[in-house]
């Protein structure tokens, strides 16, 4: 039994034929070690208050709660300023606050902004409602039939009149790694500003924001051991300073008359309204999970766990991976398709063995039909999974076309 | 719920069954129909004479639910005036969602009565559901 | 001791000197009880998947533990529809997707935006940042000098020209109820919309929003024993469909092609990203604990202890109520000053005594400006206070001014 | 950290004192410096003459604390060149976030020592800084 998962209740459960769940829905959402369920508890049965606000102890541990929880994100992610941390409620409000703000502000009729085609809908759609309220355009970085962006793609998209490039440091349908130094330099090179979506890569491989040179870095702490409800925006100091607000309220101001206000510094400008501190406990609780096992033994053991998939994966019959087929740059999800069978129904077969993957189209329409796909099944692997959850996976597909009613091959 | 209770023989077949795959040539009324959160994507078309549905064929691509769903349909309102194809729609959803049990009302569905286990399993109502609710949009456009 | 109060680990708990403490900051933020706590940790344990998405039971669960939520609190608000129902993160961001969302799209050069002077920054600054951005005008409804709105105000300032008027349900700085169906129905009559902040409300008197005919209606769980991180928005379905989306990501979206997408129904158009399932299971336990209490109960219970407050307050020498210094349509919240001493002292010398009141401007700059006041102490009880808490902060009243080097009186 | 080391004498008078609390006739810079959480509100006016801070006045409101900073920082930067001001300003904001330590320096800031503790009190830290960073602005600007 792999080390880590006597430390997830959930995963430990059986179920009433006495089977464990194989969750390998990872890039979904993670479950949580019982430590981080303690904090979070111990944070509201101790020292819960409004932070920021009082003038007594308890709100005085809140805050203090909240700024080490934020001093914890800042040495995670190698931000030089705990001040370029800001706390919202998930990747998807990060990438929203960077496109609303930095977006509707900075870019202007005729600017280019430049996405890669593989990213979520989190990383899409807010720069398609930003491009048109800006009159700005939206090229595509596009991959090639594995997912892969190549250097000649970076070159020739992104150019003198690119303004803004977004980009995923991991994709979560393909577990392709971007090169997304190169695309962060080319964007620098350019003049323009780059946007990473860090939500498939914070949790699984140690990751420098300073060292990328990344200009915003987003994640849900969701999908690293952490609770629902948080995110994180990582920004460069003077890019945050320059922007307006996001979401306007207490906390977030420095003089309110009855016409006009100004605004506190950063990061308290972009944190309008009472704070998840609860939240950012269990964040910084499950950071210090990660850092016990190590990002780079996480790094390690899931690429191990991949290499066996994809392994298991090729024996199954009429099975196709989606994305790369091999282990070079890529995180621990394997998206595929079995012929004949509609994902949706493969999900529903796998569930009844108890394995969880994921299928649809993963908030990535736009790449699914460049890939010439409807759907697809996606298995991925966190710390807890072993080589038992992939052989599970592997033998259960292996039934699935015969439930549809395709002979025995 | 138990698998053989979801995928019969009856639905795999339906499921795989290419009888109203093939486009029409000259389609009254197309109407597209998604569950954007599982993929499934289909296209109904209708050729519709004097009130009558004359040929049906449902395009796309879904899981097997959806598209035994959409062969069953399918092949129901075929011939039938598009006033009895909508009441066999409101049969159909009447049943999934439990508000018609009487199985003497339901016997109307013919084959589609094997899809009635289906709202015990609330991820996959959708993909059953997803044909008529299509054939209810394409007739309001006629 | 208050029946309630074992319920609430974090105020059971004695310090060094075994002291309880005397928690009187729940306008800021609540205690919660055990049961909201084990709900969000049985959640974590039992039930954790990213819910909408999902083809295994795991994530069924999880639609179901969030759907659920969102049909209890639609019972608990009256609302007619659950989905009518938006989760967000706070009061405040669904004061700021009303204010972006409704206001951008629907307020025109030259309409007129009301909001009552006493309203909270959450309320007040997004409708500026609406009016700058769409040419619109801010009145105000002005308060008398207990912070009371006239009737007479509000047909004088709602008029033909108004487009929006907003104004909270009761006040986080003096305790008031505002006359909310007076207001609504003047808001009506001028075709107008109303939205209602019932941050203050909802957690401390039966609600009914329909009853009440307000267009929209706002509030956060951590001022109601659920946990941090959650808020709800309800608005009436014609409204919400008229709407256009706020954040945009996974989830709430239909199609998304490459440069244009369609957007789900609500509210899910509402809901991009991966929702706080743990806080709306955390919010829901809340409302069951409430509804065992009842919330007329609630209503008595801080009536009483107001009324308690408010007798044992015109004992302290020197103090000055900062509002209405009667029981009449108000709420368990009263500010006040001491003579000489500022407001930031007051609260550090009855932390010394272990009682956590909140001093400050109360996120309500332009309100305190119009009261003449810099700044207030403020004492906000809850169902778990009982009179001991009150003659606790009474007599450490007493002693404060002889700490800051007045004579004894 | 007990009251009694807080709301000593000497600062509970300075916090009463209104000595420097007279608005000046002809200031040569006035700042206004805010604590927005807590509600300290001041302005603090200067009349410079030949590099020299003749007249020093607080006005607006806060705290015991704040206003016992404020008139202590009052005293000690009539009469002295801009330069010595910002150099007592730094010692002083040093000694609060406990970089300077050692007494011999901290002399220099007289009755301002009676603030020290308040590094050990993160929610009054604020209001014990308020007027000497309000007062490093106030020097930028002449
Ligand atoms: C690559 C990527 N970006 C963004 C998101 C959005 O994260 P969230 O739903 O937590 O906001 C996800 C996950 O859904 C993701 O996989
Ligand atoms: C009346 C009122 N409205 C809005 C808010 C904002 O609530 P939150 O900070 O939870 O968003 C508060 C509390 O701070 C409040 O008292």
């Amino acid at each position: 039994m792999n080390k880590y998962l006597h430390d997830f209740p959930l995963l430990l459960q059986p179920d009433e034929k006495g089977r464990r769940i194989a969750y390998l829905d990872n890039a979904a959402t993670t479950q949580k070690p019982q430590a981080v369920l303690d904090a979070v508890t111990a944070y509201y049965q101790t020292s819960n208050a409004n932070p920021h606000r009082g003038a007594y102890d308890l709100s005085e541990a809140a805050t203090k709660a909240l700024e080490s929880a934020r001093e914890k994100v800042r040495a995670f992610l190698g931000a030089p300023k705990a001040a370029e941390i800001v706390f919202t409620k998930s990747a998807t409000e990060s990438l929203n606050l960077v496109a609303q703000s930095y977006g509707m502000s900075f870019l202007n009729p005729g600017d280019e902004i430049v996405l890669a085609i593989s990213e979520h809908h989190s990383n899409l759609v807010p720069w398609q409602i930003v491009a048109r309220a800006r009159g700005a355009f939206l090229t595509y970085l596009y991959t090639d039939e594995s997912g892969r962006i190549l250097p000649g793609e970076i070159e020739k998209k992104i150019t003198g009149k690119t303004k803004l490039v977004a980009a995923a440091h991991a994709s979560n349908v393909t577990g392709v790694v971007n090169p997304i130094e190169a695309i962060i330099d080319r964007a620098h090179q350019v003049g323009a500003v780059a946007v990473v979506d860090g939500t498939q890569s914070a949790p699984h491989m140690a990751v420098d924001v300073a060292a990328l040179g990344a200009d915003f870095y987003a994640l849900s702490a969701h999908k690293m051991l952490g609770p629902m409800g948080v995110g994180v925006l990582y920004g460069k100091e003077k890019l945050l300073e320059a922007m307006p607000p996001f979401l306007y309220g207490g906390d977030m101001i420095e003089y309110v008359e009855e016409q006009t206000s100004t605004f506190a510094p950063v990061p308290q400008k972009f944190e309008g309204g009472t704070q998840n501190v609860g939240g950012a406990v269990g964040l910084s609780a499950a950071i210090d999970y990660l850092n016990s096992v190590g990002m780079e033994s996480i790094r390690e053991h899931e690429r191990a766990l991949t290499a066996y998939m994809l392994d298991r994966l090729r024996g199954v019959p009429q099975l196709k991976i989606v994305g790369p087929d091999e282990l070079q740059d890529r995180i621990g999800v394997v998206s595929f398709t079995l012929e004949g069978a509609h994902p949706h129904d493969v999900a529903t077969i796998l569930n009844a063995d108890r394995i969880a993957v994921r299928s649809g189209h993963h908030c990535a329409h736009p790449f699914m039909c460049h890939l010439g796909v409807q759907a697809t099944c996606r298995a991925s692997v966190y710390l807890y999974n072993s080589n038992e959850d992939i052989d599970r996976l592997a033998e259960s597909l292996k039934g699935v076309r015969r439930w549809l009613g395709y002979g025995l091959e | 719920m138990d698998l053989s209770d979801l995928y019969t023989e009856v639905i795999t077949e339906y499921g795989r069954s290419q009888k109203h795959r093939h486009p029409l040539e000259h389609p009254d009324v197309t109407e597209r129909g998604v569950n954007p959160s599982c993929g499934d994507d289909i296209s109904l078309e209708l050729e519709v004479n004097g009130g009558v549905i004359e040929k049906a064929a449902i395009l796309g691509s879904g899981c097997a639910i959806s598209q035994a769903s959409a062969a069953i349909m399918a092949g129901l309102i075929e011939g039938k005036p598009t006033g009895e194809a909508n009441r066999l729609a409101a049969l159909f959803l009447g049943m999934i969602r439990k508000d018609v049990t009487d199985e003497n009302e339901l016997e109307e569905l013919q084959d589609g009565v094997a899809l009635q286990n289906i709202s015990n399993m609330p991820a996959r109502v959708k993909c059953a559901t997803l044909p008529w609710h299509t054939l209810e949009e394409a007739l309001k456009k006629l």
